[in-house]
């Protein structure tokens, strides 16, 4: 029904009505939503930082496909663990998406399931970011400098990938929060919408990284 | 669908306090926690203004000051930490923190907002930030003194008062106060957007909630910016990463070799990007505030409403694309001049128009000249002079020589400096009745009301002249440096000085008669009674005065009208409230 | 009734202001008329507007003050006024805006003819630079910046050697030559500004920022820094001459050029401590204040100073020992000299250490004694 | 009540975009084996803005929301653009200043990498 109620002229109507405007959204999704379009200003700036400073400075730029390759069965593979964190973050989202859908059905036991999967997967993408920054530090890499080129190479990874893996621990956290608050039954008034929040927070920590991957290692 | 159209707040649980801690300190009444706002920016509003008299005193007569042991770097980070005290944590904390959370509920017919604790958190956070801020006196080296711009490399690099620790704690300060903005401004955008009363449409809400809905909306696009290079800022400074700092050979500090190929123009860019939509963050509540005031004191409707909404929604769009006319001779690419200049020229007309829109409301009026009414009038031609010296300033060829000079401080302390602050002491005089249930001492507040517009348009007015001549603005001496008299500091300048100073002192001591007229009138005021001024919109019809928590009785009021309907033709009152339905 | 005699008084008051007081622009010395004219439109249009609006509302606040008989007219919109003030102020300020931008655009782009020197500003002194006889600058890097090369030339670049370096807060210019300013800066944000010129330009570490001018009138002028820069931003002044050709071209010849510079570097034979000293006095840009040749510029020259007597301004005078040195340093205004202003500001420990100090001392003993420059002889 | 208010929609759907942000991911990964150029760039940027529009419109339930909420979450972030466009602009301008005046090589060869260990 979503759908039929959904064409252009509804938009005029919404913002002309009185009581809400975003028709059928609950305050707390009203509300992360509207943090985490305040949040996507916060990484649109750490990008465009980056941007510029890589622009700006006359060193060479070290080449990321090399600096994060991996040794695998013999061969120097670019951006292996990468590869890996990435598809681990997908395969959260997904989880995560199922989550939403089983607690909408109001199915507890699953919901919870795929919350403490997504929880699980978060926590696997951490730890390959801490290996990921143990072999960078082992190699000579630093925020204020590095063996191949420009010092703001250092800079921005750490602090990119930084802020993007503080976003995840806090969704672990948070995830397994509101797991154990379900699992106590504090949302059984409701319709489980706060599954759908955390989600959102989720798919934008996957969606953080989307951009990330494309313009800090692929670029 | 059909649930939706329910309002949550009815069945809406409130966190009912008992104890005086709970009640007045850990109280998520949004009604208590503007108050705790309120105070704690009037706190840190005196110390500014402390401030400003000691640099004042420096500027005015430098060989005294210098003689009572001001020295540059006790001036440097006197005009720093009154620059930042008054733009962030007593302008945008009061009008959005102390108004916002008073007004948001009470006007749109709300229980409280929609995040209680959340709103409770955000007061703490924020006073924690101030707290780090003042620490910045304790801790080694004192406050920073890098100009409240905090530009580097200057900013971080020994040379400048307060590296060793008053710098830290500024950013520390300035990030935490951020996440205390973030938690109570998406209350309040999600109260406005989600929480409003049955008959509360966009279009019927009084211009002091669009004001600071928009100014809302703004400092959460705006402020991550901030936060961002407040964040590189810190880096840079503790484990000298080079966001932006380039090469530096500097004959103070030792460690700035260490630096290489980073921006600084970067970090101004960010900081005006944040900054240039803040000052509106400062400017539309305050537009919003004054439309309510003029409007009920002169006891006529605001001139043309849709018109005011759609130029503060204008305002508030074209304040994120004018950011560079802070830097058209911070050497930024030359062409954008072009850029920057049309966009802020353009932002000029909506200005103008809410400017026009309030003059014509004073027009066939019925004007009651109470003291908010006074202040009202006053922020109305003090506004029309710092917006047209904005013009000045936004057109980057006229910049140049002005730039960097007292037109400059002339400027933006009349538009947003004493602008914003004549709409809060007219705010406060309007609705202190309602947060008390008593009315102010008129004649206190019309002594208060005369030597602050009168003192603060002779302090700032003649700025501009100087500014012409070319008075450098940030001198901490003008005479000393050059030996003597100079063509743009000549004597007769000096002594313009001085008796600007003397003008701050007094203008400046008068505040406490404020101050003494807010806690006197608390007991001693006469009683109020629940709508004093004759007032439509629905704050003044809260069923007690003060309004208990939870603001209504059973039943949330259901609005009919817009906010405006004042002397309408063939009405026995002068008035109608807007939950007063219509004759069929 | 108050209310309209204050907003009157004040509208009244502001244009009796503007054209009594004595404080207007300095005399222009360059060729940005056009500035100061789009200045004075920008001032006409807005000065009417105020007036307008001031008197506006003077009027409605007497004619429409509160009666208890009358009431407010209900007009909640008017779409013609709106939209016609709209209108007329969408034509004010493109009235204002179109010379701006025409005059920016004159601003950005240098005419072909104008030549181009090079202004470094550093913490709190300037120095300037001129292209020589090739009319080409070397390239310059903040890396190769040390006591032998102050201007950080690039010692490989060939285009460098004939330019033209005064690491002094003074700087001459031709008149009638339009001049391409190459601002320079060594570790924070400065701004060059001569009022008389009216252009100005921050100089920015890590990039060059530019500005062009043509001197129109010949006099002395002051330089002043106009961006925060730190503790000694209001000493970092200089003195900026418009010549005449002929003075200008043997002002010029009379500055060394970077080849002389170099090979002029250290004749004298100084201790590792005093040594070290020099390179202090440099890198904290003294020498742009203290003279070793005798010409007062903003303070007193250091020629002879070891040993001699200096008259202070309070009466007393005193003989240059250590102690005397170490605190005109750490406290310069305690014991200022004769017919100098207290405009050095104090060296205090978190400027300069200890340690630096103790080379300075050294290196002025050994500089400036007199026994020492009679045994040269 | 519950069941038509919240984001009801078939499993299929979230298996299917689960599957394709998979593909688009390697494809995505793919490039980094290619010469950079254009072509490459163009890619990179369009695999992403394909995985991001998966993600938002679907997983976060975008698509299926009121147009009122998706423009106002997809309109404010237009300014961005904005600045990103000027940023570059900026940034360039500062790097030719630095290469002109400071010497710096426009074209500095890249140091070792560690690939070769």
């Amino acid at each position: 029904m979503a759908e039929a109620s959904a064409g252009h002229a509804t938009i005029i109507q919404d913002w002309a009505s009185d009581v809400t405007t975003f028709k059928g959204v609950p305050w707390g999704k009203a509300m992360m939503w509207i943090f985490l379009l305040s949040d996507t200003f916060i990484f649109s700036i750490f990008l465009t930082s980056y941007m510029t400073v890589r622009a700006t400075t006359a060193e060479p730029w070290p080449n990321a496909s090399e600096v994060f390759s991996l040794m695998a069965f013999g061969h120097s593979v670019p951006l292996l663990l990468i590869a890996i964190m990435t598809f681990d973050l997908i395969t959260s989202s997904g989880t995560m998406a199922l989550a939403v859908n089983y607690g909408y059905r109001r199915d507890k036991r699953k919901a919870i399931f795929f919350i403490c999967a997504t929880a699980f997967f978060g926590a696997v993408f951490v730890g390959m970011q801490m290996f990921e920054w143990y072999k960078l530090i082992s190699e000579g890499v630093r925020p204020w400098g590095n063996p191949w080129g420009a010092a703001q190479f250092g800079s921005c990874f750490f602090m990119i990938t930084g802020f993007h893996g503080l976003h995840v621990s806090a969704g672990v956290v948070y995830l397994l929060i509101i797991a154990y608050r379900l699992h106590k039954g504090v949302y059984d008034k409701t319709n489980f919408e706060i599954v759908e929040i955390v989600g959102l927070y989720w798919h934008f920590v996957d969606l953080v990284w989307v951009f990330i991957f494309a313009f800090f290692y692929l670029w | 669908m059909a649930q939706a159209e329910i309002p949550y707040q009815e069945s809406m649980e409130l966190h009912h306090p008992h104890s005086w801690v709970t009640k007045y300190w850990y109280s998520q009444d949004h009604k208590v926690i503007a108050i705790q706002y309120g105070i704690t920016a009037m706190a840190v509003g005196l110390v500014a203004l402390v401030l400003s008299w000691i640099m004042r005193m420096q500027i005015g007569f430098p060989e005294t000051g210098a003689a009572w042991g001001i020295t540059p770097d006790i001036y440097y980070q006197s005009i720093t930490m009154h620059g930042m005290i008054m733009v962030i944590y007593l302008l945008t904390a009061f009008l959005l923190g102390s108004f916002g959370n008073y007004l948001i509920p009470l006007m749109l017919g709300a229980r409280d907002m929609v995040f209680p604790f959340v709103n409770m958190i955000s007061y703490h956070v924020y006073l924690l930030s101030v707290i780090v801020l003042l620490l910045g006196y304790v801790l080694p080296g004192g406050p920073t003194g890098a100009g409240w711009t905090l530009y580097p490399p200057q900013a971080i690099l020994s040379g400048t008062p307060g590296v060793d620790w008053g710098i830290i704690t500024m950013l520390g300060s300035l990030a935490i106060f951020i996440v205390a903005f973030t938690m109570g401004g998406l209350n309040y955008v999600t109260t406005i957007l989600q929480a409003r009363t049955r008959g509360m449409t966009l279009m019927r809400m009084p211009l002091s909630v669009w004001g600071i809905f928009a100014a809302t909306v703004l400092g959460l696009l705006a402020f991550p910016a901030l936060f961002v290079s407040a964040v590189m800022m810190l880096l840079d400074k503790l484990i000298h990463t080079s966001f932006f700092m380039p090469a530096i050979a500097s004959a103070f500090d030792a460690a700035a070799t260490q630096y290489d190929g980073g921006s600084p123009l970067l970090f101004q860019h960010l900081f005006w990007f944040f900054g240039h939509p803040e000052v509106y963050i400062v400017a539309l509540p305050a537009f919003g505030v004054v439309s309510d005031l003029l409007s009920v004191h002169a006891r006529k409707n605001i001139f043309g409403y849709r018109m005011m909404v759609w130029a503060i929604v204008a305002i508030g769009v074209l304040s994120f694309i004018v950011w560079a006319h802070h830097m058209y001779v911070a050497g930024m690419h030359p062409y954008f001049g072009f850029f920057f200049a049309t966009t802020t020229l353009i932002i000029a007309v909506p200005t103008a128009i809410k400017v026009y829109n309030w003059t014509i409301t004073l027009w066939r009026a019925n004007i009651k000249f109470t003291v908010p009414m006074l202040f009202a009038i006053s922020f109305v031609i003090t506004f029309v002079v710092g917006g047209l010296t904005g013009l000045f300033l936004g057109n980057v060829i006229v910049d140049v020589p002005l730039s960097d000079t007292y037109f400059v401080v002339a400027h933006f302390h009349m538009v947003m400096g004493v602008s914003p602050i004549l709409v809060i002491f007219g705010g406060i005089y309007h609705w202190y009745p309602k947060i008390t249930g008593r009315m102010l001492n008129d004649t206190i507040g019309k002594w208060h009301f005369w030597v602050t517009a009168i003192g603060t348009y002779l302090i700032y007015f003649p700025m501009h002249y100087l500014g012409f001549v070319g008075t450098p603005r940030r001198y901490y001496d003008n005479v000393l440096a050059s030996g003597g008299e100079s063509a743009f500091y000549p004597e007769s300048a000096a002594l313009l000085n001085a008796g600007i100073s003397i003008t701050a002192f007094v203008v400046g001591a008068f505040q406490f008669l404020f101050i003494y007229n807010l806690v006197v009138s608390y007991w001693r005021g006469r009683e109020a009674g629940p709508n004093p001024w004759g007032a439509t919109s629905l704050e003044w019809r809260t069923p007690q005065t003060p309004p208990i928590h939870g603001n209504w009785g059973d039943q949330l009021p259901t609005v009919h009208r817009w906010a405006y309907d004042f002397s309408v033709p063939g009405e026995k009152e002068d008035f109608i409230p807007q939950d007063v339905p219509r004759q069929a | 009734m108050a209310v309209a005699i204050f907003l009157l008084v004040l509208v009244v008051g502001s244009v009796v202001f503007t054209f009594v007081s004595p404080w207007w622009f300095t005399d222009i010395a360059s060729n940005w008329g056009t500035i100061d004219t789009t200045v004075l439109i920008t001032f006409w249009v807005c000065g009417v507007v105020f007036v307008a609006v001031g008197l506006f509302m003077a009027y409605s606040t007497w004619k429409f003050r509160h009666q208890e008989d009358s009431r407010a007219e209900y007009e909640p919109e008017n779409s013609r006024l709106e939209w016609a003030l709209t209108i007329v102020t969408t034509i004010g300020v493109a009235l204002m805006l179109a010379p701006g931008l025409i005059v920016w655009e004159d601003y950005v782009n240098v005419p072909d003819d104008a030549q181009e020197f090079e202004v470094l500003a550093k913490q709190w002194t300037w120095a300037f630079r001129f292209p020589g006889e090739d009319g080409k600058f070397g390239t310059v890097h903040v890396r190769n910046i040390n006591v032998d090369n102050p201007f950080g030339m690039n010692p490989d670049d060939p285009n460098g050697a004939d330019d033209v370096l005064i690491n002094r807060n003074e700087v001459h210019l031709p008149i009638n030559q339009p001049f391409k300013a190459l601002l320079r800066s060594n570790d924070v944000l400065h701004d060059f500004w001569v009022p008389e010129i009216r252009a100005k330009m921050d100089a920015v570490p890590g990039m060059i920022t530019y500005f062009w001018f043509e001197p129109t009138k010949v006099g002395k002028y002051d330089i002043l820094c106009a961006e925060l820069c730190g503790r000694g931003h209001y000493t970092m002044r200089g003195e900026f001459f418009i010549d005449t050709q002929e003075d200008f071209d043997s002002w010029l010849a009379a500055q060394p050029t970077w080849e002389q510079m170099q090979a002029g570097i250290s004749p004298k034979v100084y201790s590792a401590l005093a040594r070290r000293g020099r390179e202090v006095a440099d890198t904290q840009g003294c020498f742009a204040c203290h003279s070793l040749d005798g010409s007062q510029v903003v303070g007193p020259t250091w020629q002879g100073l070891w040993g001699s007597e200096r008259q202070l301004t309070d009466g007393s005078s005193v003989t240059v020992d250590e102690p005397y040195i170490i605190e005109s340093i750490r406290e310069p205004a305690v014991q200022l000299v004769e017919g100098f202003a207290p405009v050095m500001i104090p060296y205090g420990a978190d400027l300069i250490s200890d340690d630096d100090v103790e080379a300075l001392v050294a290196y002025l003993r050994e500089e400036t004694s007199p026994e020492e420059e009679a045994a040269e002889e | 009540m519950a069941s038509e208010v919240g984001q009801q929609h078939p499993l299929t759907l979230y298996f299917w975009i689960w599957g394709l942000l998979f593909v688009v991911s390697a494809a995505s990964y793919a490039t980094d084996y290619m010469e950079a150029g254009y072509l490459r760039w163009f890619l990179i940027l369009a695999f992403m803005l394909i995985k991001a529009g998966y993600i938002v419109a679907i997983f976060m339930h975008l698509k299926y929301e009121r147009w009122a909420l998706i423009y106002a979450l997809l309109l404010p972030p237009l300014v961005i653009l904005i600045l990103v466009y000027l940023m570059a602009t900026e940034a360039d301008y500062t790097w030719l200043t630095r290469v002109v005046y400071f010497g710096d090589d426009p074209y500095p060869a890249r140091g070792p990498m560690p690939g070769a260990h």
